[in-house]
Protein backbone atom coordinates (compact mmCIF):
# COMPACT_ATOMS: atom_id res chain seq x y z
CA UNK A 1 0.00 0.00 0.00
CA UNK A 2 1.36 3.17 -1.07
CA UNK A 3 0.90 6.36 0.80
CA UNK A 4 1.53 9.85 -0.75
CA UNK A 5 0.86 12.29 2.86
CA UNK A 6 1.62 15.87 0.95
CA UNK A 7 2.57 19.36 2.59
CA UNK A 8 3.11 19.93 5.98
CA UNK A 9 2.58 17.57 8.91
CA UNK A 10 1.98 19.12 12.13
CA UNK A 11 -0.04 19.09 14.94
CA UNK A 12 -2.90 20.44 12.33
CA UNK A 13 -3.07 18.32 10.36
CA UNK A 14 -1.97 15.03 11.83
CA UNK A 15 -5.19 13.69 11.84
CA UNK A 16 -5.88 13.46 8.34
CA UNK A 17 -2.53 11.51 8.37
CA UNK A 18 -2.99 8.78 11.14
CA UNK A 19 -6.49 8.36 9.47
CA UNK A 20 -4.29 7.21 6.41
CA UNK A 21 -2.45 4.99 8.21
CA UNK A 22 -5.53 3.32 10.66
CA UNK A 23 -7.18 3.10 7.27
CA UNK A 24 -4.05 0.85 5.88
CA UNK A 25 -4.59 -1.14 8.84
CA UNK A 26 -7.67 -1.65 9.12
CA UNK A 27 -8.26 -3.09 5.70
CA UNK A 28 -5.28 -5.39 6.63
CA UNK A 29 -3.20 -3.80 4.52
CA UNK A 30 0.03 -3.87 6.40
CA UNK A 31 3.04 -3.51 3.90
CA UNK A 32 2.97 0.24 3.94
CA UNK A 33 5.61 2.51 1.74
CA UNK A 34 5.43 6.04 2.56
CA UNK A 35 6.38 8.03 -0.23
CA UNK A 36 7.36 11.91 0.25
CA UNK A 37 7.48 13.23 -3.04
CA UNK A 38 4.92 15.85 -2.34
CA UNK A 39 5.96 16.26 1.57
CA UNK A 40 7.50 19.87 2.41
CA UNK A 41 7.63 18.91 6.64
CA UNK A 42 7.51 16.55 9.05
CA UNK A 43 6.79 18.04 13.09
CA UNK A 44 6.39 15.44 15.85
CA UNK A 45 3.39 14.99 15.53
CA UNK A 46 3.55 13.10 12.57
CA UNK A 47 6.71 11.03 13.57
CA UNK A 48 4.65 10.09 16.64
CA UNK A 49 1.90 8.93 14.47
CA UNK A 50 4.27 6.37 12.86
CA UNK A 51 5.47 5.14 16.35
CA UNK A 52 2.03 4.71 17.26
CA UNK A 53 1.43 2.24 14.89
CA UNK A 54 4.62 0.88 14.16
CA UNK A 55 4.49 -2.43 16.47
CA UNK A 56 0.76 -3.39 15.16
CA UNK A 57 1.96 -2.84 11.69
CA UNK A 58 5.12 -5.29 12.47
CA UNK A 59 3.33 -7.84 14.69
CA UNK A 60 1.10 -8.69 11.32
CA UNK A 61 4.02 -9.03 9.58
CA UNK A 62 4.10 -6.25 7.90
CA UNK A 63 5.94 -2.76 7.62
CA UNK A 64 6.23 1.10 6.98
CA UNK A 65 9.21 1.85 4.80
CA UNK A 66 9.81 5.08 4.08
CA UNK A 67 11.32 6.92 0.44
CA UNK A 68 11.83 9.76 -1.19
CA UNK A 69 12.05 11.92 1.56
CA UNK A 70 13.40 15.15 0.89
CA UNK A 71 16.74 17.01 2.45
CA UNK A 72 14.64 18.92 5.38
CA UNK A 73 12.61 15.80 6.16
CA UNK A 74 15.19 13.15 6.29
CA UNK A 75 17.18 15.24 8.40
CA UNK A 76 14.64 15.45 10.35
CA UNK A 77 13.87 11.91 10.65
CA UNK A 78 17.86 11.33 10.90
CA UNK A 79 18.27 13.81 13.76
CA UNK A 80 15.84 11.12 15.65
CA UNK A 81 17.50 7.97 15.13
CA UNK A 82 14.41 7.15 13.02
CA UNK A 83 16.95 5.58 10.26
CA UNK A 84 17.75 3.39 12.98
CA UNK A 85 13.65 2.11 13.42
CA UNK A 86 12.30 2.70 9.75
CA UNK A 87 14.16 1.37 6.26
CA UNK A 88 14.68 4.38 4.52
CA UNK A 89 14.66 3.87 0.40
CA UNK A 90 15.85 6.65 -2.02
CA UNK A 91 13.24 5.73 -4.48
CA UNK A 92 9.62 4.73 -4.29
CA UNK A 93 10.54 1.77 -6.42
CA UNK A 94 13.39 0.10 -4.11
CA UNK A 95 10.98 0.70 -1.41
CA UNK A 96 8.18 -1.32 -3.14
CA UNK A 97 10.76 -3.85 -4.16
CA UNK A 98 12.05 -4.31 -0.71
CA UNK A 99 8.70 -6.24 0.07
CA UNK A 100 9.76 -9.16 -2.34
CA UNK A 101 12.20 -10.40 -0.46
CA UNK A 102 10.64 -11.70 2.76
CA UNK A 103 7.82 -9.69 4.12
CA UNK A 104 8.54 -6.71 7.80
CA UNK A 105 10.41 -6.76 10.11
CA UNK A 106 12.65 -4.46 8.72
CA UNK A 107 13.96 -2.78 11.89
CA UNK A 108 17.40 -4.66 12.12
CA UNK A 109 18.08 -4.12 8.59
CA UNK A 110 21.44 -2.40 8.95
CA UNK B 1 26.35 52.04 19.60
CA UNK B 2 25.97 50.61 23.12
CA UNK B 3 24.42 47.61 23.59
CA UNK B 4 21.10 47.61 25.84
CA UNK B 5 20.77 44.75 29.01
CA UNK B 6 18.23 43.10 27.81
CA UNK B 7 17.44 43.82 23.74
CA UNK B 8 14.36 44.37 22.51
CA UNK B 9 13.04 41.75 19.45
CA UNK B 10 13.87 41.99 16.18
CA UNK B 11 10.44 40.28 15.00
CA UNK B 12 7.18 39.82 16.82
CA UNK B 13 4.35 37.59 16.33
CA UNK B 14 1.35 36.57 18.74
CA UNK B 15 -1.33 34.47 17.62
CA UNK B 16 -4.57 32.38 18.91
CA UNK B 17 -3.83 29.29 20.58
CA UNK B 18 -5.04 27.02 17.55
CA UNK B 19 -3.23 24.78 15.93
CA UNK B 20 -4.27 26.31 12.23
CA UNK B 21 -1.80 29.14 13.20
CA UNK B 22 1.37 26.78 13.86
CA UNK B 23 2.20 27.27 10.09
CA UNK B 24 2.31 30.83 10.52
CA UNK B 25 4.67 30.33 13.47
CA UNK B 26 6.73 27.43 11.70
CA UNK B 27 7.21 30.03 7.95
CA UNK B 28 7.67 32.84 10.26
CA UNK B 29 10.43 31.16 12.05
CA UNK B 30 12.03 29.91 8.96
CA UNK B 31 12.56 32.88 6.99
CA UNK B 32 13.88 35.36 10.25
CA UNK B 33 16.76 32.17 11.05
CA UNK B 34 17.48 32.61 7.13
CA UNK B 35 17.91 36.51 7.93
CA UNK B 36 19.91 36.15 10.81
CA UNK B 37 21.78 34.05 9.35
CA UNK B 38 21.24 30.44 9.11
CA UNK B 39 21.78 28.14 6.54
CA UNK B 40 18.59 26.28 4.92
CA UNK B 41 18.94 23.16 6.39
CA UNK B 42 19.72 24.76 10.08
CA UNK B 43 16.62 27.20 9.44
CA UNK B 44 14.10 24.54 8.45
CA UNK B 45 15.65 22.88 12.02
CA UNK B 46 15.14 26.04 14.39
CA UNK B 47 11.84 26.41 12.88
CA UNK B 48 10.69 23.05 13.50
CA UNK B 49 12.41 23.55 17.35
CA UNK B 50 9.65 26.56 17.84
CA UNK B 51 6.81 24.50 16.01
CA UNK B 52 7.51 21.95 18.81
CA UNK B 53 7.44 24.72 21.73
CA UNK B 54 4.26 26.45 19.91
CA UNK B 55 2.59 22.63 19.75
CA UNK B 56 3.37 21.98 23.29
CA UNK B 57 1.75 25.67 24.49
CA UNK B 58 -1.38 24.66 22.77
CA UNK B 59 -1.23 21.20 23.89
CA UNK B 60 -0.09 21.53 27.62
CA UNK B 61 -0.23 24.80 28.87
CA UNK B 62 -3.63 25.86 27.32
CA UNK B 63 -4.43 22.11 27.50
CA UNK B 64 -6.08 22.51 23.72
CA UNK B 65 -7.73 25.59 24.25
CA UNK B 66 -8.20 27.78 21.08
CA UNK B 67 -8.86 31.63 22.71
CA UNK B 68 -5.82 31.87 24.22
CA UNK B 69 -2.52 33.76 22.68
CA UNK B 70 0.88 32.49 22.34
CA UNK B 71 3.61 35.14 21.41
CA UNK B 72 6.80 34.37 20.05
CA UNK B 73 9.95 36.68 19.79
CA UNK B 74 12.70 36.51 17.80
CA UNK B 75 15.71 38.33 19.30
CA UNK B 76 19.40 38.39 18.04
CA UNK B 77 22.50 39.38 19.82
CA UNK B 78 26.23 38.60 20.28
CA UNK B 79 26.15 35.48 17.48
CA UNK B 80 23.06 34.04 18.52
CA UNK B 81 19.28 33.83 17.88
CA UNK B 82 17.35 33.89 20.74
CA UNK B 83 13.66 32.46 20.30
CA UNK B 84 11.03 32.78 23.33
CA UNK B 85 7.49 31.23 22.74
CA UNK B 86 5.42 33.25 25.57
CA UNK B 87 2.59 31.99 27.27
CA UNK B 88 0.27 32.57 29.92
CA UNK B 89 -1.22 29.13 30.78
CA UNK B 90 0.00 26.39 33.36
CA UNK B 91 3.84 26.55 33.93
CA UNK B 92 5.75 23.72 32.87
CA UNK B 93 6.35 20.61 35.46
CA UNK B 94 10.05 20.07 34.54
CA UNK B 95 9.77 16.57 35.83
CA UNK B 96 7.08 15.72 33.13
CA UNK B 97 10.20 17.05 30.53
CA UNK B 98 10.86 13.46 29.20
CA UNK B 99 14.30 11.77 28.44
CA UNK B 100 13.48 9.65 24.91
CA UNK B 101 14.85 6.05 25.02
CA UNK B 102 14.55 5.93 21.29
CA UNK B 103 15.59 2.11 21.79
CA UNK B 104 12.25 1.58 24.08
CA UNK B 105 10.51 4.17 21.89
CA UNK B 106 8.85 1.98 19.89
CA UNK B 107 7.79 -1.15 21.83
CA UNK B 108 6.39 1.47 24.44
CA UNK B 109 3.70 2.44 21.62
CA UNK B 110 4.09 6.09 22.59
CA UNK B 111 3.61 8.72 20.46
CA UNK B 112 4.44 11.53 22.08
CA UNK B 113 7.42 12.69 23.76
CA UNK B 114 9.30 13.54 20.81
CA UNK B 115 8.87 17.26 20.81
CA UNK B 116 11.23 18.36 23.76
CA UNK B 117 14.06 15.77 22.51
CA UNK B 118 13.73 17.30 19.18
CA UNK B 119 13.92 20.80 20.28
CA UNK B 120 17.45 20.14 22.36
CA UNK B 121 18.35 18.17 19.53
CA UNK B 122 18.18 21.16 17.22
CA UNK B 123 19.05 24.33 19.56
CA UNK B 124 21.87 24.92 22.12
CA UNK B 125 20.26 25.69 25.15
CA UNK B 126 16.19 25.16 25.93
CA UNK B 127 15.24 26.92 29.14
CA UNK B 128 11.83 27.24 30.44
CA UNK B 129 10.96 30.37 32.89
CA UNK B 130 8.16 31.72 34.71
CA UNK B 131 7.95 35.81 34.69
CA UNK B 132 5.18 37.69 35.44
CA UNK B 133 3.95 38.26 32.24
CA UNK B 134 3.95 34.30 31.80
CA UNK B 135 5.81 31.22 30.97
CA UNK B 136 8.75 31.60 28.70
CA UNK B 137 10.15 29.00 26.50
CA UNK B 138 13.72 30.23 25.45
CA UNK B 139 15.56 28.53 22.66
CA UNK B 140 18.86 29.93 22.03
CA UNK B 141 21.03 29.14 18.68
CA UNK B 142 24.64 30.15 18.22
CA UNK B 143 25.71 31.66 14.67
CA UNK B 144 28.45 31.57 12.91
CA UNK B 145 29.04 35.15 10.98
CA UNK B 146 26.96 36.17 8.27
CA UNK B 147 23.16 37.46 8.01
CA UNK B 148 21.55 40.16 6.56
CA UNK B 149 20.12 41.40 9.87
CA UNK B 150 21.99 44.96 11.65
CA UNK C 1 -21.08 36.67 23.70
CA UNK C 2 -21.42 40.11 23.51
CA UNK C 3 -19.51 41.37 20.90
CA UNK C 4 -16.76 44.34 22.16
CA UNK C 5 -16.76 47.45 20.95
CA UNK C 6 -13.27 47.52 19.90
CA UNK C 7 -12.67 43.88 18.93
CA UNK C 8 -9.01 42.67 19.68
CA UNK C 9 -6.98 41.55 16.70
CA UNK C 10 -6.30 37.79 15.68
CA UNK C 11 -2.66 37.67 14.75
CA UNK C 12 -0.16 40.80 15.26
CA UNK C 13 3.08 40.94 13.32
CA UNK C 14 5.62 42.96 14.11
CA UNK C 15 9.05 43.70 12.40
CA UNK C 16 11.85 46.23 12.08
CA UNK C 17 11.22 48.33 8.87
CA UNK C 18 13.56 47.23 6.71
CA UNK C 19 12.24 45.45 3.08
CA UNK C 20 14.03 42.00 3.69
CA UNK C 21 10.96 41.86 6.56
CA UNK C 22 8.51 42.29 3.52
CA UNK C 23 7.79 38.96 2.41
CA UNK C 24 7.02 37.72 5.75
CA UNK C 25 4.30 40.34 6.04
CA UNK C 26 3.36 39.03 2.65
CA UNK C 27 2.96 35.15 3.27
CA UNK C 28 1.61 35.99 7.28
CA UNK C 29 -1.22 38.27 5.77
CA UNK C 30 -1.53 35.31 2.84
CA UNK C 31 -2.07 32.77 5.11
CA UNK C 32 -4.31 34.81 8.07
CA UNK C 33 -6.62 35.93 5.00
CA UNK C 34 -7.11 32.05 3.69
CA UNK C 35 -7.92 30.94 7.36
CA UNK C 36 -10.55 34.21 7.49
CA UNK C 37 -12.42 32.40 4.18
CA UNK C 38 -10.92 34.36 1.75
CA UNK C 39 -10.07 32.29 -1.37
CA UNK C 40 -7.01 31.57 -3.00
CA UNK C 41 -7.08 34.10 -5.47
CA UNK C 42 -8.74 36.85 -2.77
CA UNK C 43 -5.76 35.87 -0.43
CA UNK C 44 -3.43 36.72 -2.59
CA UNK C 45 -4.70 40.11 -3.56
CA UNK C 46 -5.02 40.92 -0.03
CA UNK C 47 -1.54 39.84 0.70
CA UNK C 48 -0.14 42.38 -1.99
CA UNK C 49 -2.27 44.95 -1.05
CA UNK C 50 -0.47 44.54 2.51
CA UNK C 51 2.58 44.58 1.56
CA UNK C 52 1.98 47.48 -0.63
CA UNK C 53 0.77 49.44 2.57
CA UNK C 54 4.16 48.19 4.21
CA UNK C 55 6.29 49.13 1.61
CA UNK C 56 4.72 52.64 1.36
CA UNK C 57 5.54 53.02 5.31
CA UNK C 58 9.03 52.06 4.78
CA UNK C 59 9.49 54.06 2.16
CA UNK C 60 7.54 57.20 2.73
CA UNK C 61 6.40 57.28 6.24
CA UNK C 62 10.31 55.88 7.75
CA UNK C 63 11.45 57.31 4.48
CA UNK C 64 13.86 54.13 4.30
CA UNK C 65 15.21 54.24 8.02
CA UNK C 66 15.49 50.42 8.68
CA UNK C 67 15.25 50.50 12.33
CA UNK C 68 11.95 51.46 12.98
CA UNK C 69 9.08 49.25 13.30
CA UNK C 70 5.92 48.03 11.21
CA UNK C 71 3.00 46.27 13.20
CA UNK C 72 0.48 44.93 11.20
CA UNK C 73 -3.07 43.55 13.01
CA UNK C 74 -5.53 41.05 11.61
CA UNK C 75 -9.15 41.75 12.88
CA UNK C 76 -12.19 39.27 12.29
CA UNK C 77 -15.13 41.05 12.95
CA UNK C 78 -19.27 40.33 11.38
CA UNK C 79 -18.28 39.79 8.19
CA UNK C 80 -15.10 41.16 7.40
CA UNK C 81 -11.29 41.25 7.14
CA UNK C 82 -9.30 44.39 8.33
CA UNK C 83 -5.94 44.39 8.30
CA UNK C 84 -4.28 47.50 9.87
CA UNK C 85 -0.91 48.43 9.28
CA UNK C 86 0.62 51.14 11.71
CA UNK C 87 3.79 53.38 11.99
CA UNK C 88 5.11 56.14 13.82
CA UNK C 89 6.87 57.87 10.92
CA UNK C 90 5.55 60.97 9.25
CA UNK C 91 2.03 60.79 8.05
CA UNK C 92 0.47 60.41 5.02
CA UNK C 93 -0.36 63.52 3.21
CA UNK C 94 -3.57 62.62 1.87
CA UNK C 95 -3.13 64.95 -1.16
CA UNK C 96 -0.57 63.25 -2.33
CA UNK C 97 -2.28 60.55 -2.55
CA UNK C 98 -2.56 59.53 -6.81
CA UNK C 99 -5.29 58.87 -8.72
CA UNK C 100 -3.51 57.00 -11.40
CA UNK C 101 -4.27 57.13 -15.06
CA UNK C 102 -2.78 54.19 -17.12
CA UNK C 103 -3.71 55.65 -20.01
CA UNK C 104 -0.93 58.37 -19.41
CA UNK C 105 1.14 56.17 -17.19
CA UNK C 106 3.15 55.05 -19.75
CA UNK C 107 4.04 58.17 -21.71
CA UNK C 108 4.82 59.79 -18.33
CA UNK C 109 7.80 57.25 -17.79
CA UNK C 110 6.53 56.95 -14.16
CA UNK C 111 7.39 53.71 -12.29
CA UNK C 112 5.79 54.88 -9.03
CA UNK C 113 2.06 55.90 -7.52
CA UNK C 114 1.03 51.83 -8.56
CA UNK C 115 0.28 51.07 -4.94
CA UNK C 116 -2.24 52.70 -3.40
CA UNK C 117 -3.88 52.20 -6.78
CA UNK C 118 -3.73 48.56 -6.13
CA UNK C 119 -4.78 48.45 -2.36
CA UNK C 120 -8.01 50.57 -3.45
CA UNK C 121 -8.63 48.18 -6.67
CA UNK C 122 -8.41 44.99 -4.10
CA UNK C 123 -9.78 46.27 -0.70
CA UNK C 124 -13.56 47.29 -0.13
CA UNK C 125 -12.11 50.40 1.94
CA UNK C 126 -8.59 51.94 2.70
CA UNK C 127 -8.36 54.55 5.15
CA UNK C 128 -5.32 56.60 6.92
CA UNK C 129 -6.33 57.98 10.42
CA UNK C 130 -3.78 59.51 12.79
CA UNK C 131 -3.91 58.07 16.51
CA UNK C 132 -1.71 58.85 19.64
CA UNK C 133 0.14 55.75 18.65
CA UNK C 134 0.73 55.91 15.33
CA UNK C 135 -0.27 56.28 11.53
CA UNK C 136 -2.78 53.75 11.10
CA UNK C 137 -3.61 52.46 7.54
CA UNK C 138 -6.33 50.42 7.60
CA UNK C 139 -7.35 47.73 4.75
CA UNK C 140 -10.98 46.48 5.09
CA UNK C 141 -12.23 43.72 2.85
CA UNK C 142 -15.73 42.19 3.39
CA UNK C 143 -15.93 38.43 3.26
CA UNK C 144 -18.42 36.24 1.91
CA UNK C 145 -19.28 33.14 4.57
CA UNK C 146 -16.41 30.29 5.37
CA UNK C 147 -13.71 30.49 7.47
CA UNK C 148 -11.89 28.69 9.83
CA UNK C 149 -11.46 31.73 12.52
CA UNK C 150 -14.14 31.75 15.13
CA UNK D 1 16.22 38.54 -25.26
CA UNK D 2 14.49 36.33 -22.42
CA UNK D 3 14.43 37.07 -18.91
CA UNK D 4 13.16 34.52 -16.29
CA UNK D 5 12.77 36.58 -12.78
CA UNK D 6 12.50 33.92 -10.53
CA UNK D 7 10.15 34.06 -7.04
CA UNK D 8 8.91 37.43 -5.51
CA UNK D 9 9.46 40.57 -6.64
CA UNK D 10 8.79 43.16 -4.60
CA UNK D 11 10.71 46.22 -3.06
CA UNK D 12 12.90 44.29 -1.49
CA UNK D 13 14.06 41.91 -4.32
CA UNK D 14 13.27 44.74 -7.31
CA UNK D 15 16.70 46.02 -7.67
CA UNK D 16 18.20 42.74 -9.65
CA UNK D 17 14.91 42.83 -11.50
CA UNK D 18 16.07 46.00 -12.65
CA UNK D 19 19.44 45.49 -13.35
CA UNK D 20 18.13 42.74 -15.25
CA UNK D 21 16.06 44.92 -17.76
CA UNK D 22 19.08 47.59 -17.62
CA UNK D 23 21.70 44.86 -18.58
CA UNK D 24 19.44 43.61 -21.40
CA UNK D 25 18.64 47.61 -22.29
CA UNK D 26 22.11 48.31 -22.37
CA UNK D 27 23.44 45.86 -24.55
CA UNK D 28 21.06 47.42 -27.40
CA UNK D 29 18.98 43.98 -27.10
CA UNK D 30 15.05 46.02 -27.12
CA UNK D 31 13.32 43.02 -28.00
CA UNK D 32 12.61 41.60 -24.60
CA UNK D 33 10.55 37.89 -23.31
CA UNK D 34 9.65 38.07 -20.07
CA UNK D 35 8.78 34.62 -18.77
CA UNK D 36 6.85 34.03 -15.84
CA UNK D 37 7.16 30.29 -15.36
CA UNK D 38 9.32 31.07 -12.12
CA UNK D 39 7.62 33.87 -10.46
CA UNK D 40 5.74 33.53 -7.98
CA UNK D 41 4.94 37.01 -7.15
CA UNK D 42 5.00 40.37 -8.02
CA UNK D 43 4.28 43.72 -6.17
CA UNK D 44 3.71 47.14 -7.58
CA UNK D 45 7.03 47.46 -7.75
CA UNK D 46 8.37 45.34 -10.44
CA UNK D 47 5.33 46.96 -12.39
CA UNK D 48 7.21 49.75 -11.78
CA UNK D 49 10.31 48.83 -13.10
CA UNK D 50 9.09 47.14 -16.73
CA UNK D 51 6.90 50.97 -17.03
CA UNK D 52 10.14 52.64 -16.04
CA UNK D 53 11.99 51.36 -18.86
CA UNK D 54 9.03 50.66 -21.61
CA UNK D 55 8.98 54.07 -23.18
CA UNK D 56 12.94 53.74 -24.16
CA UNK D 57 12.46 49.94 -25.50
CA UNK D 58 9.51 50.73 -27.61
CA UNK D 59 11.57 54.17 -28.66
CA UNK D 60 13.98 51.89 -30.09
CA UNK D 61 11.86 49.80 -32.34
CA UNK D 62 11.24 47.12 -29.63
CA UNK D 63 9.53 46.12 -27.18
CA UNK D 64 8.64 43.63 -23.66
CA UNK D 65 6.48 40.98 -24.14
CA UNK D 66 4.98 38.72 -21.48
CA UNK D 67 4.51 34.63 -21.30
CA UNK D 68 3.97 31.96 -18.73
CA UNK D 69 2.96 33.57 -16.06
CA UNK D 70 0.78 31.99 -13.25
CA UNK D 71 -2.91 32.63 -11.88
CA UNK D 72 -1.69 35.40 -9.31
CA UNK D 73 0.40 37.17 -11.22
CA UNK D 74 -1.48 37.41 -13.98
CA UNK D 75 -4.43 38.82 -12.03
CA UNK D 76 -2.47 41.40 -10.79
CA UNK D 77 -1.38 42.17 -14.29
CA UNK D 78 -4.69 42.92 -15.24
CA UNK D 79 -5.93 44.74 -12.23
CA UNK D 80 -3.90 47.08 -13.00
CA UNK D 81 -4.98 47.26 -16.61
CA UNK D 82 -1.08 46.08 -17.71
CA UNK D 83 -2.67 43.34 -20.32
CA UNK D 84 -3.97 46.64 -22.23
CA UNK D 85 -0.17 48.12 -22.39
CA UNK D 86 1.76 44.94 -22.56
CA UNK D 87 0.93 41.81 -25.11
CA UNK D 88 0.66 38.96 -22.77
CA UNK D 89 0.85 35.05 -23.64
CA UNK D 90 0.50 31.42 -22.98
CA UNK D 91 3.63 30.49 -24.05
CA UNK D 92 7.22 31.51 -24.15
CA UNK D 93 7.53 30.13 -27.66
CA UNK D 94 4.76 32.57 -28.74
CA UNK D 95 5.83 35.25 -27.06
CA UNK D 96 9.50 34.54 -28.80
CA UNK D 97 7.32 34.43 -32.02
CA UNK D 98 5.26 37.33 -32.23
CA UNK D 99 8.79 39.57 -32.28
CA UNK D 100 8.85 37.77 -36.09
CA UNK D 101 5.85 39.63 -37.47
CA UNK D 102 7.48 43.07 -37.46
CA UNK D 103 9.14 44.64 -34.78
CA UNK D 104 7.65 46.78 -31.59
CA UNK D 105 5.36 48.49 -31.05
CA UNK D 106 2.57 46.29 -29.63
CA UNK D 107 0.88 48.61 -27.14
CA UNK D 108 -2.08 48.45 -29.34
CA UNK D 109 -2.67 44.98 -29.87
CA UNK D 110 -5.96 43.96 -29.33
N1 LIG E 1 4.76 24.28 27.30
C1 LIG E 1 4.53 23.24 28.13
N2 LIG E 1 3.72 23.40 29.19
C2 LIG E 1 3.49 22.37 30.02
N3 LIG E 1 4.02 21.15 29.87
C3 LIG E 1 4.83 20.91 28.84
C4 LIG E 1 5.13 21.95 27.92
N4 LIG E 1 5.99 21.44 27.00
C5 LIG E 1 6.18 20.15 27.33
N5 LIG E 1 5.50 19.81 28.44
C6 LIG E 1 5.52 18.48 29.11
O1 LIG E 1 6.55 17.70 28.54
C7 LIG E 1 6.03 16.50 27.95
C8 LIG E 1 6.81 16.12 26.69
O2 LIG E 1 6.58 17.04 25.66
P1 LIG E 1 6.91 16.60 24.17
O3 LIG E 1 8.28 16.04 24.14
O4 LIG E 1 6.67 17.75 23.27
O5 LIG E 1 5.92 15.43 23.82
P2 LIG E 1 4.31 15.43 23.78
O6 LIG E 1 3.88 16.84 23.72
O7 LIG E 1 4.02 14.67 22.54
O8 LIG E 1 3.89 14.72 25.04
C9 LIG E 1 4.59 16.79 27.68
O9 LIG E 1 3.81 15.61 27.64
C10 LIG E 1 4.24 17.70 28.86
O10 LIG E 1 3.97 16.95 30.02
N1 LIG F 1 2.41 55.30 4.45
C1 LIG F 1 2.62 56.46 3.76
N2 LIG F 1 3.16 57.52 4.39
C2 LIG F 1 3.38 58.68 3.72
N3 LIG F 1 3.08 58.86 2.41
C3 LIG F 1 2.53 57.85 1.72
C4 LIG F 1 2.27 56.60 2.35
N4 LIG F 1 1.72 55.78 1.44
C5 LIG F 1 1.65 56.47 0.29
N5 LIG F 1 2.11 57.73 0.45
C6 LIG F 1 2.17 58.79 -0.61
O1 LIG F 1 1.39 58.34 -1.72
C7 LIG F 1 2.19 58.26 -2.91
C8 LIG F 1 1.76 57.10 -3.79
O2 LIG F 1 2.08 55.86 -3.19
P1 LIG F 1 2.13 54.56 -4.10
O3 LIG F 1 0.88 54.51 -4.92
O4 LIG F 1 2.36 53.38 -3.24
O5 LIG F 1 3.33 54.76 -5.10
P2 LIG F 1 4.88 54.97 -4.78
O6 LIG F 1 5.11 54.53 -3.37
O7 LIG F 1 5.56 54.11 -5.77
O8 LIG F 1 5.13 56.43 -4.99
C9 LIG F 1 3.62 58.14 -2.41
O9 LIG F 1 4.55 58.59 -3.37
C10 LIG F 1 3.57 58.99 -1.15
O10 LIG F 1 3.69 60.36 -1.46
Amino acid sequence: MLLYPSGFINAHTVRVFEEALQEAIGSGRFRIVLSGQGLRYVASAGLGALMGVIEEVRGNGGDIRIAELNETVLNIFEMLGFNHLYRIFQSEQEAVLSFRDGAGGGRTDA
Amino acid sequence: MSKPRRPSPVLVLRVPSGTEFLATIRDTTQRTARLAGCDAVLAEQVALAVDEASTNVIEHAYRGARDRQIEVRFLLTAGELRVEIVDDGAPVNRRALPEVDLERYASERRSGGLGVHLMGRIMDTVTFRRTPHGNVCCLVKRLGAGGELP
